[in-house]
């Protein structure tokens, strides 16, 4: 039986990009994440280039 | 995940959850059992640089907004007395009986978006990261500039900030000593004491830094390719230290500076006008440090063809991107193919299409990329994801 | 006519000694016009084979000489001329020269040739005395200096009137000019030298032993041209006669010398050292060939002359019979020549010669006696130029010098010393107008050769038949120019000679040589003058390499023509091999402290720091003593019957006057820094502090001491006295000596034994001396001399006549049985008269010992501190025994008087102003050269361990800190004396010696086992 | 073994010393085989061991030191 | 020399000095005589060929 | 080979000027003219003979430390030693160290030779005929002939302690007058002909002999065997084994130890051992095994470890002074009392430095030291 959810494995920006993304299309998504939380490297950082935007 | 079936459009997966000992469906992420939890932990998430408790959550917005117990170090899982956590827990959530438990999904799509792991600089022995304290990595020094961070976005030195954690633990230690009448280790110990406190009184911020590129990038040695990202990314780092402390100076040693995005160059030339950075090309050589636990670094001036040492008050290396460790398992699972660098390999015309129809990637998993292209790549991902979804994989399984 | 001192100096005479004051003058700064009567100079010394005692080639060693002399731009040559008039006064005089029409033009003659190949009229070679021919247009030799023919027109077809002009047609010069005519110069000098050589007595006037008569019987000089490989006969020697090869020769001493009857009453001094020389070199070129030598007695009276003759004797390499010759006649078959003579046991014997050699005698020509009347120069009893023993090269005619066998017979040493003593002279007269006539030589800029591919010229020299008889020149040259990097090779016939260097340079540009390489003879007398020419082309000096073909291959390998072929292609390879290898070196010029230190009060001592001062420049004299005047003090007369004290007294009081002479009595040396300009010597006083003495240069001039014997009774008993005792005897007017009844003599006390085996020279002399005044004293006194062999030599001889005439006793006694003394009442000494074969006993109230004049032992102490050597006996030892007597072989530092060895007066003040003449060429050039070829240490390399410091033998590395911690080592260029001992120990390779680097030898050693 | 061949020797000479002597027996024409090829240092104190050992590494017969 | 097998006998040392031709001469007779005896140079019959 | 091989054999051709090389050069921190990429750089512009000429080439110390951490990989002492033998082949050479003596010893090994050189073994140890180890001791004995009496340094100590510890633990090698020396200067001086000539002389002597192992004490004579040799005459066959390699095993197995020695020591890594074979641990293992000893590392060790400024009898200068007492002063700084050094040569040059230097730190022999610890 065909499924029409999607497994996204990684809990970082991109996993959470497709995941929104995804969700926005009404599609059903598994985000699998290893750690305790998602966000990945991104949340570890402290502001982006070029715009020095805070990351989180 | 453990488990990995299917074709495209009804895949089936196997994904292990590990217990936290927390019920997910209670936890208010008030946080009175890690304020409580008597037993302090290294934090990874910053890198060690300051302490979590044994239950936790990764960083205050974390999601989800659970608490976890680490077994490694929760009393209660070394056999010995505590529960504190479940004492004080009013939502009751500690459940130390908890288990690990699978759950099997029924997908059409996968997207692999592991992201990727910092290089591990101990392997270039010279740069002397994990020996010397005041080495530290870019993510690191993310850390150190966070407001969020252990040093709530003060420059503070790594040596400095283990220094003063280590004060902290010697008046005690001291007093066992003089208990113990251990003369030996009691001189020892005072001769840290005044040697650190001499230290940390003279070296608290770091003010002088230096930048080190393509640690393990562009390195024939360990990843021959280029992690995109890292000079944008030393540059931001040095623009942001500056911003936090206008003394700063920060050297940038490299080979060459690809600020190759949008608005990355005049991004670049405004680090060295506004901010006083200082580009240096030419690649570390070693990195050593005096007596003051000061990095020193040696390098050639390549424009200049001198052979220089420079003595800084912390080095920041630029890690190269690396596939995550575990990905060949994850890849093998999942049967999707690895490039030769394990990132996972793509399509050349599909750029997000794995070896397996049906799995698509995105992110640092395929290569290393910076947030705006990672965005823009999960997007794609999701997209084609989306269109199995819809197209039950018709499209795609021909 | 102005006062106005000329710096210019007008030499008469172009032998070695006119050749040597020339130099030194020019070196001193002086213009110097050379004006020698034959065709080309030399003199006699050019037409020697060897010399003794080193058996040098004579040519080998003079012609770099003469090299450098015609490269001088100071010294200009008037060769076939003649002085005819001077006027004026000493410092300002006009001298009139003629210069005869040699009939060429001497601009433009090459010296190709063509002409004597072509001309066609043959005529006697008076250079070889007839014994064989050149053309009526001709050169004397081929090394001939000025480069230039001249045609004799007694000879020549064109001035007798006969139709021939080829000369002329196949000259390419365009240089032939019938109509020539002699020039009369006019010369403005400041001084004139007088140098002008001897003349042989014309034995053939006097008929003497045949000579001019039998073929088979020539003089001393003939048979040098003979030796000569550059002679008539190749070297070969050969009976004139009919050409064949010799085996039985006698040599006859004292033809004509000592015999008052020729109007000769002197001894010629030379002839029995040139006689025993050509003797064994003749049996070096022929050892079957049994040399005789009938003498009188033998005249080694020498620096290592009895050496050599000691040598010649006991080596059964000569054989000598003490006897005259009473009968020489010629077999008219054979034209052998029979010699009867007194054999040594009082037998009359005859004994058949192949050839006979005249030691004929020396006198000045009837041309020099005229020119000393021109003059206004005075000459003595015997016809030479009449000095004094206090000013041996003074003229009578102030301004006017003398030097050499003009001034009485004597060596070559001799003569070089009385030339520089005589240029000295000149110097000190003329030191006001120093440089004022002089100019410098200007070379053209030097070809940078780093990174050139090399371009080898191989220039291998035949040396006459010297090497191309036993080496195949033709094929060498063809191999050379298989070698790579050789450019070019040929072959000369004399490299060294001036047409040859002009070739050179032509050949340099021609081919656009960067390296050459000259295979001929060693580098050690001609590496100088390919330098030079080297230079004159362009190229850096160190660019020249020599291969030694002939000391080292073509003479030593005489029988093996083929493998001295091969080795001689080796060496030259291995020349080659060097010369791609060679690295341009620069010499530099380092600043100089202008003054002298002299070192002995003596008489040598102080007429050296009288020239010194003279010239203008300060002095520093070391007397050991309280008191100036050495030995002198102790002497009462010369042999020329002068009496001595008032000319001590006289320089000492100049001296002590002279304000650029600081005297230190009491003085001791001990300790020398530093080198030829800048010496730094430590004098204490009475052993009080030490002053540190600044200078230039040194002159020692030490002395020598008198041995004290252990034989004859001497030391038991007041009667027995040695020389200088005698001498003060006489002073004190001793009655003991004065009246003794008897007196003996014993002659070599110490001198010519195995210990010291060198003559004592003046001993002779002295005791012939005191005889005679001992007997004019008392004619009834008996006086008896012990002797070896009397050494009267020069114009001393007519002593030894007039100690016979007035009844003195001479016995000859055997140095295997010497006399024996006893003590008694009376001295009793017992004799083996070798005449008369009997032990003779005479009963004397006094005895006299001629004992040995022996070397300081602190000779050698001093030598050290001077880096200077001495010789085995412990004299010091000079640079060249024959050319070099003053100097010795370190640079500025020079020797005078009796520390070289036993001299007499005229002889020690000749030698000490030559010193003091050299010691001031020295400071007068006012800079110090220092060579290029030295040690240096690269700066990166060293890593200052030192070992250069600890092993260098002339202290000359030093370490400076460079960087903190950091050492390294320092070779000042001056100092160095280039030997590459720091090399050797240097770990790194950081010193390394300039011109002898490893790759250097490396590819010798490579080619040489190709 | 062989005693009938011409052997090559290499000598070190030094100019001073025994180059000079060298040349003395050239002059004095003293007759010596042809078996050695003579390399002049200015000192024999110049003279490094590597120099002797080159020597026989080409093959040289005999090696002279002369000083 | 003598670890490395090289006859002592074919390295000769002599104190000649610049009058001692005689000497020399002597020398070079005797020494190649004694090189002679001890024949050619072993070294250089190369034991392999490269 | 062509210069346009050498560059593409040792990758020269990536070099992207990064510097690394030179900052990491020991070298060039003393001799600011030099640096290894300028050396390639001047080859890879200008394609003809004149690396040949650059004297650089011959400063260079092959430690290896710059191809270690070049990010290209680029093997800088490959390239050295390649254009150093076509310099030597165009007629050209470095400076030697010791005027050239050992050049001329191995030179001369090349040749039809009869040596004397295992004297020392007498009543050092025993010693087999034939059997299946060989015991390659290298130049030692030739060292000793300058060394011994104007440093006196007992150069020999080191193989006779070798060869005691090999008799302890069971082996009686195999050793012999003919060996060569490995030929590891003439390579790195750029004399490959003689090179290869000693290879093959020593490869055929220990095949001959039936030996099937070779032990070595010196690192030089491990890695010219171990990489260079093959390259020359191919597969020889010869297990090789590190002394170390093979002592450290046998103490691991606990059937020796060793007496205690008091002493605080430090381990300067040859760079032929150390970065080049990789023999790191095996020499601090033996060290550590000594009780009393304590080892302090210096700061530049293993893979870092700084050359003792000297190699191939070559380029001996002040740079090299200066190496050392850097090296020495490491050393001083870790309170170390001796320096521990494993290579023959290492021991030399550090020693050399150490007559012109006051440091408080002796200078030691890894093979000495350990044959004084051992228990009877």
């Amino acid at each position: 039986m065909a499924s029409n959810e999607v497994l996204i494995i990684g809990g970082g920006i991109a996993g959470m990009q497709a995941a929104l993304d995804l969700g926005d299309m009404g599609i059903k998504v598994h985000l699998v994440e290893k750690n305790p939380s998602i966000g990945g490297k991104m949340a570890q950082l402290d502001k982006t280039f070029p715009t020095n935007d805070c990351t989180i | 995940m453990t488990e990995f079936s299917g074709l495209v459009g009804d895949f089936r997966a196997k994904v292990h959850r590990r217990a936290r000992y927390v019920d997910q469906s209670k936890c208010t992420a008030c946080g009175a059992c890690a304020e409580k939890c008597p037993t302090r932990v290294p934090n990874e998430f910053n890198f060690g640089l300051d302490e979590r408790k044994a239950i936790y959550k990764d960083y205050a917005q974390g999601i989800p907004s659970v608490y976890t117990i680490d077994p490694n170090h929760c009393r209660v899982f070394q056999g010995k007395k505590c529960g504190v956590c479940a004492k004080v827990c009013q939502a009751k959530a500690i459940d130390y009986e908890q288990k690990d438990y699978d759950v099997d999904l029924n997908v059409a799509a996968v997207i692999v978006a592991t992201g990727y792991e910092l290089f591990d600089a101990t392997q270039i022995p010279e740069y002397g990261y994990g020996k010397l304290p005041n080495v530290i990595s870019s993510l690191e020094m993310e850390r150190l500039l966070s407001a969020g961070g252990p040093t709530s976005g003060h420059l503070k030195r790594p040596s400095t900030i283990r220094g003063e954690a280590r004060l902290k633990e010697l008046p005690k230690l001291i007093a066992k000593a003089e208990k113990d009448e251990n003369q030996d280790g009691l001189a020892q110990l005072k001769q840290e004491q005044e040697w650190l406190e001499d230290h940390v009184h003279r070296f608290h911020l770091a003010k002088k830094l230096g930048f080190i590129q393509c640690v393990g990038s562009r390195d024939f040695r360990f990843h021959k390719y280029c992690s995109s990202y890292c000079c944008m990314h030393s540059i931001k780092e040095a623009i942001i230290a500056r911003e936090h402390e206008p003394e700063t100076e920060s050297y940038i040693f490299y080979m060459d500076l690809r600020t190759v995005g949008k608005g990355f160059e005049e991004y670049k030339v405004r680090g060295a006008e506004v901010s006083g950075l200082r580009y240096i090309r030419g690649r570390v050589a070693e990195i050593t440090q005096d007596k003051d636990l000061n990095p020193v670094v040696r390098y050639e001036d390549t424009e200049r063809r001198t052979v220089q040492s420079l003595t800084l008050d912390m080095v920041i290396l630029a890690n190269a991107c690396s596939a995550p460790r575990n990905i060949p398992q994850v890849a093998r699972l999942l049967g999707v193919a690895l490039d030769e660098n394990n990132f996972v390999k793509t399509h050349p015309n599909r750029p997000l299409d794995t070896s397996v129809p049906g799995i698509f990637t995105c992110g640092c998993a395929q290569g290393p990329l910076d947030i705006p292209e990672s965005v823009a790549q999960a997007s794609s991902a999701a997209a084609r994801a989306a269109e199995v979804v819809m197209t039950g994989g018709r499209a795609l399984a021909v | 006519m102005s006062n106005k001192m000329v710096g210019a100096v007008l030499m008469v005479g172009g032998g070695i000694g006119g050749v040597q004051a020339s130099l030194d003058l020019a070196e001193s700064g002086f213009k110097v016009y050379l004006v020698e009567e034959k065709p080309c100079i030399g003199g006699v010394m050019a037409q020697l084979d060897k010399t003794y005692p080193t058996n040098d080639c004579s040519a080998c060693i003079f012609s770099p000489k003469l090299q450098t002399l015609a490269q001088n731009p100071n010294i200009e040559i008037l060769a076939y001329s003649s002085l005819e008039r001077l006027e004026g006064e000493a410092g300002n005089m006009r001298a009139v020269v003629r210069e005869r029409a040699r009939y060429v033009d001497k601009e433009k003659c090459t010296s190709c040739g063509t002409c004597a190949a072509k001309c066609p009229v043959r005529v006697e070679n008076p250079y070889n005395f007839g014994h064989d021919t050149i053309k009526a247009i001709y050169k004397d030799y081929a090394q001939g200096i000025p480069p230039v023919y001249t045609i004799n027109p007694q000879h020549c077809r064109t001035f007798r009137g006969k139709k021939c002009g080829v000369c002329k047609k196949v000259c390419p010069a365009g240089a032939i000019d019938y109509e020539q005519q002699d020039q009369v110069i006019e010369l403005e000098v400041g001084a004139v030298i007088l140098s002008l050589g001897y003349q042989l007595l014309d034995v053939a006037r006097l008929g003497e032993y045949g000579y001019g008569r039998y073929p088979n019987v020539v003089t001393n000089l003939e048979m040098e041209r003979i030796l000569s490989a550059s002679g008539p006969f190749e070297g070969v020697i050969t009976r004139p006669s009919d050409g064949g090869h010799p085996h039985k020769i006698a040599w006859i001493q004292c033809v004509g010398s000592r015999d008052p009857g020729k109007g000769m009453p002197h001894c010629s001094s030379i002839c029995c050292m040139a006689s025993i020389k050509e003797a064994v070199i003749t049996r070096e070129h022929d050892a079957s060939i049994e040399p005789t030598i009938f003498y009188i007695d033998i005249r080694a009276h020498g620096k290592g002359f009895d050496e050599y003759y000691e040598r010649a004797k006991t080596d059964g390499v000569v054989r000598f019979v003490r006897c005259m010759v009473s009968r020489l006649v010629e077999d008219p078959v054979t034209k052998s020549l029979h010699i009867t003579y007194v054999d040594e046991h009082g037998k009359l014997t005859t004994e058949t010669f192949d050839m006979v050699v005249l030691a004929t005698g020396l006198r000045t020509s009837d041309e020099c006696r005229q020119l000393a009347e021109r003059l206004g120069v005075q000459l003595n009893e015997f016809n030479f130029c009449s000095t004094s023993s206090f000013e041996p090269v003074q003229t009578s005619r102030p301004g006017v010098f003398v030097a050499g066998m003009f001034q009485g017979p004597k060596a070559i040493p001799g003569t070089v010393t009385q030339a520089s003593a005589a240029a000295g002279a000149s110097a000190r007269l003329l030191a006001p107008a120093r440089g004022t006539l002089t100019v410098k030589k200007e070379f053209p800029p030097e070809k940078p050769v780093a990174g050139l591919e090399p371009r080898i010229g191989v220039f291998v020299c035949r040396c006459g038949i010297n090497i191309a008889s036993t080496v195949d020149v033709p094929s060498v040259v063809e191999q050379m120019k298989e070698v790579p990097g050789v450019a070019y090779a040929g072959e000369n016939l004399f490299t060294c000679s001036q047409d040859t260097q002009t070739d050179i340079k032509r050949i340099i540009q021609e081919y656009d040589l960067n390296r050459i390489v000259v295979a001929s003879c060693t580098p050690r007398t001609h590496l100088p003058l390919f330098q030079e020419t080297a230079r004159e082309a362009g190229l850096n000096r160190y660019l020249v390499e020599m291969a030694n073909i002939r000391e080292h291959c073509s003479w030593v390998h005489m029988k093996e023509k083929e493998k001295a072929t091969d080795k001689a292609v080796d060496l030259i390879k291995m020349a080659v091999a060097r010369s791609r290898r060679l690295e341009q070196v620069q010499d530099h010029q380092l600043p100089m402290e202008q003054s002298a230190l002299v070192v002995g009060g003596g008489v040598a001592g102080m007429v050296s720091a009288l020239n010194i001062a003279g010239q203008g420049f300060s002095v520093d004299l070391v007397e050991a003593t309280d008191r100036l005047g050495g030995h002198a003090l102790q002497l009462d007369q010369t042999l020329k019957g002068e009496q001595i004290k008032p000319f001590v007294e006289d320089i000492t009081a100049r001296v002590m006057s002279e304000e650029r002479i600081r005297v230190h009595f009491n003085a001791k040396i001990d300790s020398v820094e530093g080198f030829v300009g800048n010496f730094k010597t430590t004098v204490s006083t009475n052993g009080g502090e030490p002053v540190e003495v600044k200078h230039g240069v040194a002159v020692v001039a030490t002395g020598a001491g008198e041995w004290k014997p252990d034989v004859y009774g001497y030391g038991t008993d007041p009667r027995i006295r040695t020389h200088l005792e005698i001498s003060q005897a006489f002073t004190k007017k001793d009655s003991t000596v004065l009246n003794a009844e008897t007196t003996v003599f014993i002659q070599c006390v110490g001198s010519r034994g195995k210990d010291r085996p060198w003559c004592s020279r003046v001993c002779c002399n002295h005791s012939v001396m005191h005889a005679i005044a001992l007997k004019e004293a008392n004619p009834d006194a008996k006086v008896y001399i012990l002797y070896r062999d009397i050494r009267t030599f020069g114009l001393n001889e007519p002593n030894y006549a007039k100690a016979r005439k007035l009844g003195v006793v001479f016995v000859r006694y055997e140095a295997a049985e010497p006399p024996v003394v006893e003590v008694g009442p009376k001295i009793t000494v017992k004799v083996k008269d070798q005449l008369l074969k009997e032990t003779i006993t005479i009963s004397a109230d006094s005895l006299v010992l001629a004992s040995a004049i022996i070397p300081y032992e602190g000779n050698r102490e001093l030598a050290r501190m001077f880096k200077v050597s001495t010789g085995q006996e412990g004299f010091f030892l000079e640079a060249h025994m024959k050319l070099r007597p003053v100097d010795f072989a370190t640079e500025g530092v020079f020797l005078a008087g009796l520390a070289h060895y036993p001299k007499t007066m005229d002889e020690t003040v000749a030698q000490a102003e030559a010193a003091g003449a050299h010691a001031a060429q020295v400071l007068a050039r006012g800079y110090v050269d220092a060579p290029g070829m030295v040690s240096v240490v690269d700066e990166f390399l060293c890593r200052g361990c030192g070992r250069c410091v600890d092993i260098c033998p002339f202290q000359v590395p030093e370490l400076k800190e460079v960087s903190p911690g950091m050492l390294r080592s320092e070779i000042n260029p001056a100092l160095c004396k280039g030997c590459g001992a720091c090399g050797v120990a240097c770990p790194t390779g950081a010193a390394a010696i300039r011109h002898f680097k490893d790759d250097q030898i490396g590819d010798m050693i490579d080619a040489a086992l190709a | 073994m062989s005693s009938d061949f011409d052997p090559k020797i290499i000598a070190f000479a030094c100019n001073w010393c025994s180059y000079a002597g060298a040349d003395l027996a050239g002059v004095s024409r003293m007759q010596y085989p042809p078996s050695v090829r003579l390399i002049r240092l200015m000192c024999s104190g110049m003279l490094a061991p590597s120099y002797i050992l080159k020597a026989f590494e080409k093959g040289a017969d005999g090696v002279l030191v002369t000083g | 020399m003598n670890l490395l097998g090289i006859d002592e006998k074919r390295l000769r040392r002599e104190w000649i000095s610049a009058s001692e031709g005689q000497r020399f001469a002597e020398v070079i007779r005797e020494f190649t005589e004694e090189i002679r005896k001890l024949g050619k140079n072993p070294l250089i019959q190369r034991e392999i060929a490269v | 080979m062509t210069l346009a091989n050498i560059i593409d054999s040792t990758k020269a051709y990536y070099c992207l000027d990064c510097g690394i090389c030179t900052g990491s050069c020991p070298v060039s921190r003393v001799t600011p003219d030099f640096s290894p990429r300028l050396m390639v750089e001047k080859a890879l512009m200008d394609q003809d003979e004149t690396p040949y000429e650059d004297v650089n080439i011959w400063a260079c110390l092959s430690c290896g430390q710059c191809s270690a951490r070049c990010p290209s990989k680029i093997d800088y002492p490959d390239f050295v030693r390649k254009v150093r033998a076509e310099a030597v082949r165009a007629g050209k050479g470095g400076v030697t160290a010791h005027r050239g003596l050992f050049q001329g010893i191995m030179r001369i090994q090349t040749l039809n030779v009869k040596q004397s050189k295992t004297g020392w073994a007498r009543g050092a140890g025993k010693i087999s005929a034939s059997g299946d180890t060989y015991y390659f001791v290298g130049c030692s004995p030739f060292f000793d002939i300058e060394f011994r009496n104007d440093w006196g340094l007992d150069v020999m100590d080191a193989p006779k302690a070798v060869l005691k510890l090999l008799n302890m633990i069971g082996i009686e090698p195999v050793i012999h007058d003919d060996e060569r020396c490995c030929g590891h200067d003439l390579l790195w001086n750029g004399d490959i002909d003689n090179f290869r000539r000693l290879a093959q002389l020593n490869v055929d002597l220990i095949r001959n002999l039936g030996c099937k192992r070779v032990v070595f004490q010196c690192p030089e004579g491990y890695m010219t065997f171990k990489k260079y040799y093959p390259e020359v005459i191919g597969d020889h066959g010869l297990e090789l084994v590190h002394f170390y390699e093979l002592l450290a095993a046998e103490l691991k197995t606990g059937r020796f130890g060793f007496n205690g020695l008091e002493a605080t020591v430090t381990y300067h890594d040859p760079c032929r051992l150390g970065r080049q074979a990789g023999i790191m641990d095996a020499p601090r293992v033996l060290l550590e095994g000594i009780p009393g000893v304590t080892l302090k590392e210096m700061e530049h060790n293993r893979q870092s470890g700084l050359c003792c400024g000297t190699s191939a009898w070559m380029s001996c200068s002040s740079c090299s002074k200066e190496i050392q007492k850097q090296r020495l002063n490491e050393a001083v700084e870790v309170g170390a009392e001796v320096l521990v050094t494993a290579c023959p040569k290492c021991r030399l040059h550090l020693s050399c430095a150490l007559r012109d230097v006051e440091m408080p730190v002796k200078i030691r022999d890894l093979n000495d030291l350990l044959a004084e610890a051992v228990k009877a």
